[in-house]
């Protein structure tokens, strides 16, 4: 299963390999983050580093979508609102420059402090949220924009009014939204991927995840609460359902695992965002010049295939 | 933490106080009917009206012209990709539950005529595990859109499900673009969608096919939420409204274009599926 | 300015001249119907006659969008809701078969009786009823069903919360996603055809107004208060700004006028009907054929042409 | 009857309670300004704030880079088509107008660069008939969107309007569908609509071309608004809510993307039309 991504690194590792000859220091940096990328890949993590990952994906110095946007980003503009009903600020989106080129972006945004968090509603969004997301990737496949979203949410929000205003139906049509465009589009967990909250914006061709990131179906608590009748058996639960990155790979249901600093990316900002920014380029670069037609095609039938059955 | 739950399964019947009611006793009016009765009347409570849940294969014998049902993807069944345990191993939740529901899935799809008109056809069954919604789900139904989309006819589902499988962790969670794909595609076929959401219609199947339907119908007092009730109740700390969540609220608010007792589903279903039989 | 829509109904006038030869009544009484359109359109109202379409328009006994859909539409079934806000009474959509043929329908909605106009909010469209049209029209266009529509508004709803909800922005995104149909459409003002909410859902192929209905920028009497500061002085500014079907057809703003039973729509609700559907088969008649491409291409450029200046 | 209206032209000035303010004494703080320091200071008020109404021209000089400007569609008037005579001819106030703007209508339209950025520019002017929309207008902004599709450049529109121009009857409420066609042709030629919104944007603009930014800017304390504040109120018999309908309350309900004070315009012009020059 793990086969294609692990191919594609490969291969780029011996062609790295036989550059180093030619470059210097920045090759070696290069090589030794794919060399760790492919034993991350390889990696078969135990009860204890499932958990670990569980809880450094919910750090509360871990960055957030804004704190990789001013990194890595040039000449950001902001996009607010879905023209209808408010401005969700558990979702950041807007325009930016990456490496030179126009990009739209989409993420998740926790709150750093008590006020910011609240603002943020803790990255949980409503549709207004999601209807935003849209929004903006309609506008980025209008102007041919490659559009990159950064996932860190609990969740979408489980509120009265977050159901009122069409919660399930928000979430279905941004992923319809995804799989309709024609531009090149990249995701990345960088936090928490939380349930439908977080595949409503990552159904894209390339799907990234941080080393110590976790993407699944329910929280550890959730799962826990509802099948072992008790929350206080989260770590079970994880262990037992699996959403580290290693795993996820493993499924294929994401592509690529993004390496974080030493002792986890809340450690240091810059270099993380450095990391993130160089496996966004390469996915981008992997795209680029495929057919807008062919892009959405592969996307779809990329996801169609995800599954085991019997 | 409860309140980061998005997605949960609840697969048990809504229970009276004493919590054992048996299945064929009103919930709302406590009138109790015998199996062939019930079967006779769709499962609705001919004293108050209540909707009870329907076996799949009764809705395709409600639903499809006699003799027209023709069944496929028959061998897809769920596989165990994580050895999942909880209380007990997914294996053996699937074997019981394909023994007490006599359905190799939580989903049966074919291709039928209603009221004369040709279509294909995708029932879920909330009896199979809550009506979650795997790998083999996600595939049953994809199936059912390829399989519209290449006879160029309209896909009617009607779906019953508490969330996602757990028991499939991540892949379960991918059946929800994979469904919204394959919609996708039999869109860009020119198929329609005409989705019937009946009691509960949630989480994973409501964000993902089920609201993607170009006509959307809901079965009277079905709950259609993404989050569950509860943990709704949990993050609000306030009284609910009266019909939360219920197809009455949601037609009100917007999201389901009629809401239409059981015994007259045929005859919508034949009208919607002569309009677009008019589609160029 | 009047000459495109004279000349196809002069042609249409010959044929059926030449065909009645062969055939029998109702040919008969198509050609008078035609020869009644003709008059009209070469008409010039009085200020007299001006004033009375504006009653006629507004009479409380005109038939509504739903007398015409129930009378010329088999197997009407109706979409509600915008999918994230509500369910907008005051704007009918739905599918329904037309001569054996399915199409989409449009229209705003008037109440009877006391309580269904405040259910209906005397046909005055919140966004949301905007956004519920622009739905069923994108439906329509996936499937390849032609859309009508009939326009019976004082004007959009001028409330707080209908511009909280982004009254201007709907009415915009309705008329630009009529623009971009490739479906035949087919408008037709049936009452009152009030400013902005009424070109919302009258950008359409043909565009055909009822020999008492009033299609205008302002209410007469919203007028009179601006320009005259007097609202009494409503009859003398429909004189001046010439809401009629007449002074509309001459200036290019309308294909055509259909003709009502006499003393008005009001008097028989079934002739009216009768008479509004010949007219919309003539004009989808005229149609069809034409490449989807095409439609969209000539519809633009129409409402492109429209206006005088110097 | 006046609830039925839904396009007004407000076209005069906010009054004080003496109702006769000088135009260069702000309305909020009472500070007054010599022309020459109005101008200057982008008719901004260095007390408070308070941005007031700019001339076309000027705003066209705060934009544009230095010597850039080339004015297309000069030749553009308006006709009187339906001969309307309200308390004083049409023909009348048009010349007026003219005569007190030095302008030949609502709305200037040409090339320019902002910071480097080749683009076309459409810039309405409140003071020319309070910067009503009738068919001049329609057809200059709609010459500026072919400008914009031909050359494959974006259009940056700057709008200040009190809604359509009732003398040119029906034809003013066609410019609607008008200035939206010419929109959507240029946005299939795959150049983008930056919509700047001044004080005040309503009705027909508002209605049209405006909300169809694919980025919309609202400048501080401007009233963008479909139906008139006065008719609001008469519908509404309430209190307004205290930012109703300003660029600020339009923010934070989603209609607006960023709120930008007139001297910050021309750098975020600048970033934008730099982000859309990478367009494909
Ligand atoms: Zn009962
Ligand atoms: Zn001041």
């Amino acid at each position: 299963m793990r086969s294609e991504a692990e191919l594609r690194l490969r291969e780029r590792l011996s062609k790295l390999r036989s550059m180093r000859l030619l470059s210097g220091a920045r090759l070696d940096g290069e090589l030794e983050r794919l060399e760790r990328q492919l034993e991350l890949m390889q990696a078969e993590p135990t009860e204890e580093e499932i958990w670990r990952s569980v809880e450094l994906a919910r750090h509360q110095d871990r960055p957030y979508t804004l704190d990789y946007v001013e990194r890595l980003f040039e000449d950001f503009f902001e996009l607010h609102g879905d023209r209808a009903q408010g401005d969700d600020q558990a979702i950041v989106a807007g325009l930016g420059r990456f490496e030179g080129r126009t990009l739209a972006v989409v993420g998740h945004q926790k709150g750093r402090d008590l006020k910011e968090r609240t603002a943020r509603n803790f990255g949980m969004a409503y549709p207004e949220g999601y209807r935003k997301a849209m929004r903006t990737m309609r506008l980025a496949d209008r102007f041919g924009f490659p559009v990159v979203t950064l996932v860190d949410t609990p969740g979408a929000y489980p509120g009265v009014v977050a159901e009122e205003h069409g919660q399930g139906g928000a979430i279905a049509a941004s992923q319809a939204v995804m799989l309709r465009l024609t531009v090149p589009t990249v995701a990345c967990i960088i936090g928490e991927g939380g349930s439908g909250g977080a595949i409503a914006i990552a159904v894209a061709d390339r799907v990234l995840m941080q080393e110590n990131a976790i993407y699944s179906v329910i929280s550890p608590e959730g799962c826990a609460a509802i099948l072992w009748r008790d929350a206080s058996q989260a770590r079970r639960a994880a262990e037992a359902f699996k959403p580290d990155a290693a795993h996820c790979l493993e499924l294929g249901v994401i592509d690529g695992i993004v390496v974080e600093p030493e002792g986890g990316a809340h450690e240091d900002h810059d270099e993380a965002a450095r990391l993130l920014g160089e496996s966004v380029r390469e996915a981008l670069d992997e795209l680029d010049g495929v057919p807008r037609d062919e892009l959405r095609r592969r996307r779809r039938a990329k996801f169609r295939s995800l599954g085991v059955y019997a | 933490m409860s309140e980061r739950i998005d997605v949960s399964i609840e697969s048990k019947q809504p229970e009276g106080p004493s919590g054992k009611r048996h299945p064929n006793t009103c919930p709302v009016c406590e009138s109790h009917y015998r199996d062939d009765e019930l079967a006779e009347a769709v499962w609705v409570c001919g004293q108050c009206g209540h909707h009870f849940s329907m076996p799949a294969r009764a809705r395709v014998d409600q639903l499809a012209d006699a003799g027209s049902w023709q069944e496929e993807a028959t061998e897809i069944r769920s596989d165990d990709p994580l050895g999942f345990f909880d209380l007990r191993p997914y294996s053996e939740r699937l074997v019981e539950a394909e023994l007490n529901t006599g359905l190799g899935e939580a989903i049966v799809v074919g291709s039928a005529t209603i009221g004369g008109h040709a279509c294909e056809l995708a029932v879920m069954d909330f009896a199979f595990m809550g009506g979650s919604m795997g790998s083999a789900v996600g595939e049953k139904f994809s199936r059912a859109c390829d399989s519209a989309a290449e006879r160029g006819l309209p896909l009617v589902s009607v779906s019953a499900s508490g969330g996602a499988r757990m028991q499939e962790g991540i892949l379960s969670l991918m059946q929800l673009p994979k469904t919204v794909a394959a919609v996708e595609d039999m869109h860009d076929a020119g198929s329609p969608l005409i989705s019937v959401m009946t009691h509960p219609t949630t989480a994973g199947v409501l964000a993902s096919f089920a609201t993607l339907g170009d006509v959307i119908i809901a079965e009277p007092g079905a709950l259609l939420i993404f989050a569950g009730p509860r943990v709704v109740q949990q993050t609000t700390r306030e009284k609910l409204p009266e019909d939360f969540a219920l197809s009455e609220s949601n037609f009100r608010l917007g999201h389901v274009d009629a809401v239409v007792p059981r015994p007259e589903l045929p005859s919508v279903l034949t009208r919607l599926l002569g309009l677009f039989a008019n589609a160029q």
